[in-house]
């Protein structure tokens, strides 16, 4: 079943093929689960894909990337997921994007070629206590004093922070009434005095992480675009890389341990199982398709906000359905300590992180129906 | 608490299914399948509760004084279960038993007592609702039938839907606005009309559920006695909701649910398709949700035999029973397999029926809000 | 009919109630877990006060309620092993009990003195020793171990009745466990707020909840139920039935409505959630 | 381009036809056609859809027939024109001949007997000519006339497989926008009607149950999509797709028939009103005899949990 539903031009899956070929040095690496616990390990196989020249691989010629276009992004972290060695990192996607499109030269200079080379690191500093899924109403404070400003506040369910070096962060430099446009974007040095990171252990046996700020210290020349107007490249940011952010293939891996799993405790011609694999099978196609819809979209440059949240939907519902599945079958050796009862732990915060799922919905209700003025 | 049934229950339900097995003809399966509003239940079911009201089982449960035996509430409860697990052979004549008659006796005049009350315990009169209005729906608050006070009547024009059994109707229990309609919930009444006045006009609605199960009924100067005003004028809405609490809790449809379960494995049987594992295990779970559905009616018959007040145990009892109901129909469905295409099969009659489910009550989301704010005591919608 | 506690009954809730607010909860559930996962100080505080013959001297309906504050207060004791199945057998048998398939991994299998092994029609009795069990790692919110299925003692027909009343028994768990999860989300929804309300106050939010309300308050009841007619098959079956489809619903539900804190360790809901899982699976998703 | 939804030029301009076609005969609305018309049908036939080949312009086709609710043995005459050859095939795009084509099970239900003159009689992925020995037409749900068969094989046709898969292809692509205009008409239904003061379009348990149905509505349309491009690049994978989509658009339309039900309310239960008849239509198009079990049969042996032939 290891077939992608998607088959691009020849050069694009010869590019396919190099990225397999490069990929079978990491296998069993599985750092797309575990990016915490194999941190060295993850890091020096960033390196090498800097080394490929991958991690610009979608930037431009001036950034000093491969100027290739999205379906190769989508063919290298697709392959990455359903190998399971890893994410695409923040870095090369959304910061340097954003970068390249808003930056100034001098901050250009200062990140690109570390990102690129697979050497410094990103962790994503939106959500708050107060504001997970409403980050309009953000209320992380940064107050300009002379060339710097002092940012106090608290982000939570940081991923990778711990080994991260920067938090790409966005903080509220207007009132609080101004919601989304009281907002600015920053990378801050998550060294600096004042950062402490504490860990917040998941059900998945990795973690997330509480990021407090207090009174850190951000040179002006940190921040990203002008004050105020970080809503505009949040969005953006989003735009570009919403193509690798929620990876088919990696459920097409989950169905292929479950039902080698199925098949190795031998309940394969259980009428049941077949039903439930076989609508699965069905679910996994869907998601692929769904998956298509957006690289196509941000391969023709089109809003594709819709295709998007539905894809996002889509991809987190199946996971879990996926990972449920023993549960919902009646198989109590899935109980047991190991990957299939990884997944059904791992996949609880699909629904959850990068956009609920009830967001997502009423993305889709709003933009694609016109229904609901309320969120 | 305790979970048993004592000797005078058990016997009082043998009796009943006696009554049952001797009253309902062999075709009644056949019979009970377009619904109760159509014209071959309604004659049937008129003869039934003559019989039923011979018996003192009509209105067993009302007082003496209005032609009933003071009957325990479980005893009610019983004989519910019984008619809905036999497809509910009292036809419209339930909600007379289960809500008017109380919402009479409550609200009523000394007259409209002595008259209605009598009539329903004897089981000789059909009664229709008239609730629903084209754009008011669940918000029944939005309501706009009027009624001007002309000396000593009512004028009344505007139309209601989705109105059952009322081709057959004697009496319609009409909800109509005595104020201007920003009074919202406080300016609506309730008038008791005859469906023979002048001025009113009764058109079927063409719909997937059966025969003469809805309706659009017109009203245009529709003269209406100030004597067949049910309580005070305006008071309307604190009445209804008086009724809508026994309507909400009246109906053991969990029964009528099992009783289509059985139907389904009996006819897929007959069919020779095989119930294999994945069937059996589904069958099982929809017919614990009928069960579920009954041991939360049982709840709210508890309260009720206690005399508390209603409270949103009923809500959840209704929620269970409209979850039973979708159940049962998806299995139907499922079960059916192409044969379920065949008009008139019981696949086919569960896909009408089950589509719907949850509207036909059109208050499951009501049902549901009134749940996390009054038992879960969360805030209400901003 | 009558679902008003009787004062015998009430008293029994609320000295279960006293004795649970000391000695359970998920504190105490944590500590255990990162131990062997069971807990003797609960299971003897129960002994001594006298919850353990309840069938016997005053109902299975009464041990079925104290089992089902047990799994609410998330204690890690396997009273309805002891205080139910057992007696149900006409067995007076060492405490701790565990319950065994044959095969599937015992839930409190390596701390169990006594295995009772379902074994078609019949039921086989067997102590278990030192060292037998294997113990298994988990994340369900319960210790796992393999144990022999072999040899003990042969009640001759005795298996439908230890199957019904084991189905009594978890389906009583279930319904604890999710009235853990049900409260512990109520709690939430109504501090939590998002754009500017508490999210308690979106229907979407509400509707959802109703329905976990509807399939907590069931499972109860249809378990107290089957347990007050001393566990009929058919009642038994319908109890579990609905209680494990109820589980695996209400655990996506609150999950989803927690967000990220359901997912993090710190926060307890994980305490009774991840347990809803092994409980409706413990019999093959009965 | 590599990556590309679009069915092309020359599909687009098939649609267009389509569209004014439905709406010359039915004024724009769903055509509400409760009964197969012979009349409509061979007015269809003129258009000489029925001769096309490519997957992309026939789901083009079924695409703007599902829209509109059009009756008629639909995929079943795509997949007949690459079964038939000469006069036969002539005849049946002609619309002068009308195929029946289905498995046979226990019931001896049939799709289309009642009116057909031509059977094909399908089992997994072969396809035998068959002569009807007894029909016997039954009324259905979704107003088809069908029919209970005996019927007596006569000669197996070759490529079968491949007219299957155009057979599922036409149907996934009419079965996902049949869901699509119901979630649509529901939609603006609740963006009109108004309760406790506010369009009930606004309220979550409107809103999401409706976006769930138009994600699992896109992935179908997608998926069927994704199929005849597969289909007309003759890979490998075409029958497996294809009978993915079609379960994926079948299982997608379902679901919105129901959740558009509760949406419209009253309503939705009206005979002929906005939302039975294609309910209805869905329902009947996905329960043809036998079809759940041989989709199901490629997808096991694709995801590997069997070998072949074990399901």
């Amino acid at each position: 079943m290891s077939v992608s539903l998607f088959v691009g031009s020849a050069e694009e899956e010869e590019f396919r093929a190099d990225v397999i070929r490069f990929i079978s040095e990491y296998r069993g690496l599985n750092g797309f689960h575990f990016q915490g616990s194999k941190w060295p390990e993850v890091k020096a196989l960033y390196r090498a894909i800097g080394q490929c020249g991958w991690m610009s691989i979608g930037w431009s010629d001036a950034a000093g990337g491969l100027g290739r276009s999205a379906v190769r992004e989508f063919i290298l972290w697709d392959e990455m997921a359903y190998a399971r060695v890893a994410r695409p990192p923040l870095g090369a996607g959304i910061v340097a994007k954003t970068l390249i499109a808003h930056g100034t030269e001098a901050q250009k200079q200062k990140w690109l070629p570390p990102i690129r080379a697979g050497e410094k690191f990103f962790s994503l500093g939106y959500s708050e206590p107060g504001a997970g899924s409403d980050l309009a109403g953000l209320s992380t404070r940064a107050d300009l004093h002379g060339d710097h400003y002092v940012v106090t506040g608290e982000k939570c369910w940081t991923s990778y922070a711990q080994d991260s070096d920067y938090l790409w962060t966005l903080v509220r430099t207007g009132a609080v009434e101004d919601r989304g446009r009281g907002l600015s974007l920053m990378i801050l040095d998550l060294h600096a005095p004042g950062v402490s990171v504490r860990p917040l252990p998941t059900i998945d046996g990795e973690q997330l992480n509480q990021v407090v700020l207090d009174a850190v210290e951000v040179p002006v020349e940190h921040r990203i675009g002008p004050e105020n107007a970080a809503w505009r490249l949040v969005k953006d940011a989003l735009d570009v890389e919403r193509h690798v952010q929620f990876p088919p293939a990696r459920l097409r891996r989950d169905l292929e341990e479950l039902v080698a799993w199925l098949r190795k405790h031998e309940h394969e011609l259980d009428p049941v199982v077949q039903r439930t694999v076989a609508a699965l099978g069905v679910g996994v196609f869907e998601v692929e398709a769904l998956a298509l819809l957006v690289l196509e979209s941000v391969v023709k440059g089109r809003p594709g906000d819709v295709e998007a949240a539905q894809n996002k939907l889509a991809h987190a519902e199946l996971s879990q359905k996926i990972a449920r599945a023993p549960f919902e079958l009646g198989l109590s050796e899935a109980l047991i300590y190991g990957p299939i009862e990884f997944l059904y732990r791992q996949s609880t915060w699909e629904t959850i992180g990068g956009g609920t799922s009830e967001i997502m919905r009423s993305v889709v209700a709003r933009q694609g129906l016109g229904l609901g003025g309320r969120s | 608490m305790e979970f048993g049934w004592s000797e005078n229950e058990r016997s009082y339900r043998n009796q009943l299914r006696e009554f049952l097995a001797a009253e309902l003809p062999g075709n009644w399966n056949e019979m009970s399948k377009d619904g109760p509003g159509s014209d071959a239940q309604a004659a049937f079911s008129q003869a039934f509760c003559g019989k039923l009201a011979a018996r003192g089982w009509l209105t067993p449960h009302w007082p003496k004084e209005y032609g009933g035996h003071d009957a325990p509430a479980w005893q009610h409860a019983i004989l519910s279960e019984e008619m809905w697990a036999h497809g509910e052979p009292r036809g419209p004549q339930y909600m007379n038993v289960n809500w008017l008659g109380p919402t009479l006796m409550r609200y009523g005049s000394d007259e409209q007592k002595r008259f209605h009350l009598a009539r329903i315990s004897r089981g000789d009169v059909l009664w229709c609702q008239g609730f629903s209005e084209p754009n008011a729906g669940s918000d029944l608050a939005s309501l706009s039938t009027r009624a001007e006070r002309v000396g000593d009547s009512y004028a009344v024009n505007g139309q209601k839907v989705w109105t059952s059994y009322c081709k057959n109707a004697e009496f319609c229990f009409l909800l109509v606005r005595t104020d201007k309609i920003e009074t919202r919930h406080k300016g609506i009444t309730v008038l008791l009309v005859p469906m023979n006045t002048p001025g009113i006009e009764v058109r079927e609605i063409d719909t997937v559920l059966g025969d003469r199960y809805f309706h659009e009924v017109f009203f245009t100067d529709v003269r209406v006695p100030v004597s067949a005003r049910l309580g005070a004028e305006n008071d309307g809405w604190g009445i209804a909701m008086y009724a809508l609490q026994y309507e909400r809790i009246g109906l053991p449809r969990y029964a009528r649910s099992a009783r289509t379960l059985e139907l389904i494995v009996a006819d897929a049987k007959s069919n020779g398709r095989v119930i294999d594992g994945a069937f059996k295990e589904k069958l099982v779970a929809a017919r614990a949700m009928c069960e579920a559905a009954r041991i939360l009616y049982y709840r709210v018959i508890d309260q009720r035999a206690h005399n508390q007040p209603p409270t949103a145990d009923s809500n959840v009892a209704r929620l269970a029973l409209t979850a039973a109901d979708r159940a049962v129909g998806d299995l139907a469905l499922e079960l059916g397999g192409p044969a379920a295409l065949l008009y008139g099969s019981l696949g086919d009659g569960n896909f009408r029926a089950a589509m719907p489910a949850g509207v036909a009550t059109g208050t499951s989301e009501i049902n549901a809000n009134l749940v996390a704010q009054r038992w879960l005591g969360l805030p209400r919608e901003a | 009919m009558d679902f008003t506690l009787t004062e015998t009954q009430q008293s029994i809730v609320d000295s279960a109630a006293k004795l649970l607010t000391k000695h359970a909860g998920p504190k105490r559930a944590r500590q255990v877990l990162a131990t062997s996962g069971y807990d003797p100080e609960l299971a003897s505080a129960l002994r001594e006060a006298g919850f353990l013959s309840l069938m016997k001297e005053t109902g299975a309906l009464e041990a079925a309620m104290v089992t089902e504050a047990i799994s609410a207060r998330a204690g890690l004791v396997h009273f309805g092993a002891a205080a139910m199945v057992a007696p149900a057998l006409g067995m007076e048998i060492d405490e701790p009990v565990a319950l065994s398939r044959q095969r599937g991994p015992v839930r409190y299998g390596a701390s169990a003195k006594t295995l009772l092994i379902l074994d078609g029609a019949d039921v086989r009795v067997r102590r278990v020793d030192s060292g037998e069990a294997r113990p298994m790692r988990s994340n369900f919110g319960f210790p796992f171990a393999e144990l022999p299925a072999d040899g003990g003692e042969r009640l001759s027909g005795a298996g439908a009745k230890m199957r019904a009343w084991w189905r009594v028994v978890l389906a009583v768990e279930i319904a604890g466990a999710l009235r853990g999860c049900l409260t512990f989300t109520t709690d939430y929804v109504k501090e939590r707020r998002q754009f500017g309300r508490a999210i308690g106050s979106f229907q979407a939010i509400q509707h959802r909840l109703a329905d976990c309300v509807v399939l907590t308050e069931a499972s109860r009841w249809l378990a107290y139920e089957a347990a007050f007619q001393g566990a009929p098959d058919d009642g038994a079956e319908v109890a579990i039935s609905y209680a494990a489809a109820a589980a695996r619903r209400v655990f996506h539900e609150v999950h989803q409505m927690n967000g990220a804190i359901g997912f993090t360790r710190e926060h307890d809901l994980h305490v009774w959630s991840m347990r809803l899982q092994a409980l409706a699976l413990e019999m093959g998703g009965a | 381009m590599s990556i590309d939804f679009s069915l092309g030029e020359e599909a687009d301009a098939i649609a267009q036809t389509l569209k004014r076609f439905a709406r010359d005969q039915a004024g724009g609305a769903v055509v509400p056609c409760a009964r197969f018309s012979p009349d409509l049908w061979r007015k269809l036939c003129g258009l000489e859809i029925f001769s096309l080949t490519g997957a992309k312009e026939i789901v083009a086709v079924m695409e703007a027939l599902g829209k509109t609710n059009f009756p008629g043995p639909l995929a079943t005459t795509f997949a007949a024109a690459q079964l038939f050859e000469g006069d036969d095939r002539a005849r049946i795009v002609s619309g002068e001949m009308l195929v029946a084509m289905g498995e046979l099970h226990g019931d001896g239900l049939f799709p289309w007997a009642a009116i057909a003159q031509r059977f094909v009689w399908c089992e997994r992925d072969r396809a035998f000519a068959a002569r009807a020995i007894s029909i016997e037409p039954v009324e259905t749900l979704g107003c088809e006339p069908w029919g209970k068969v005996r019927l007596e094989r006569e000669s197996e046709f070759r490529h079968a497989g491949r007219a299957l898969a155009i057979a599922d292809i036409a149907l996934g692509a009419y079965l996902a926008q049949a869901g699509r205009y119901l979630v649509e008409a529901a939609s603006e239904h609740a963006k009109t009607r108004t309760q406790f003061g506010r369009p009930i379009g606004d309220y979550q348990a409107v809103a999401h149950a409706l976006a769930r149905c138009a994600t699992e509505l896109a992935a179908a349309a997608a998926l069927t999509r994704v199929a005849a491009h597969s289909f007309d690049a003759e890979r490998k994978n075409c029958r497996v797709t294809s009978a993915a989509a079609k379960v994926s658009a079948g299982k997608a339309a379902n679901s919105a028939s129901q959740v558009v039900h509760q949406v419209f309310g009253a309503f939705g239960v009206t005979e002929e009103g906005p939302v039975f008849p294609v309910a209805r239509r869905i329902r009947q198009l996905t329960l043809t005899p036998g079809a759940d079990a041989t989709a199901r049969a490629h997808l096991l042996e694709h995801v590997g949990l069997i070998r072949s032939e074990s399901v």
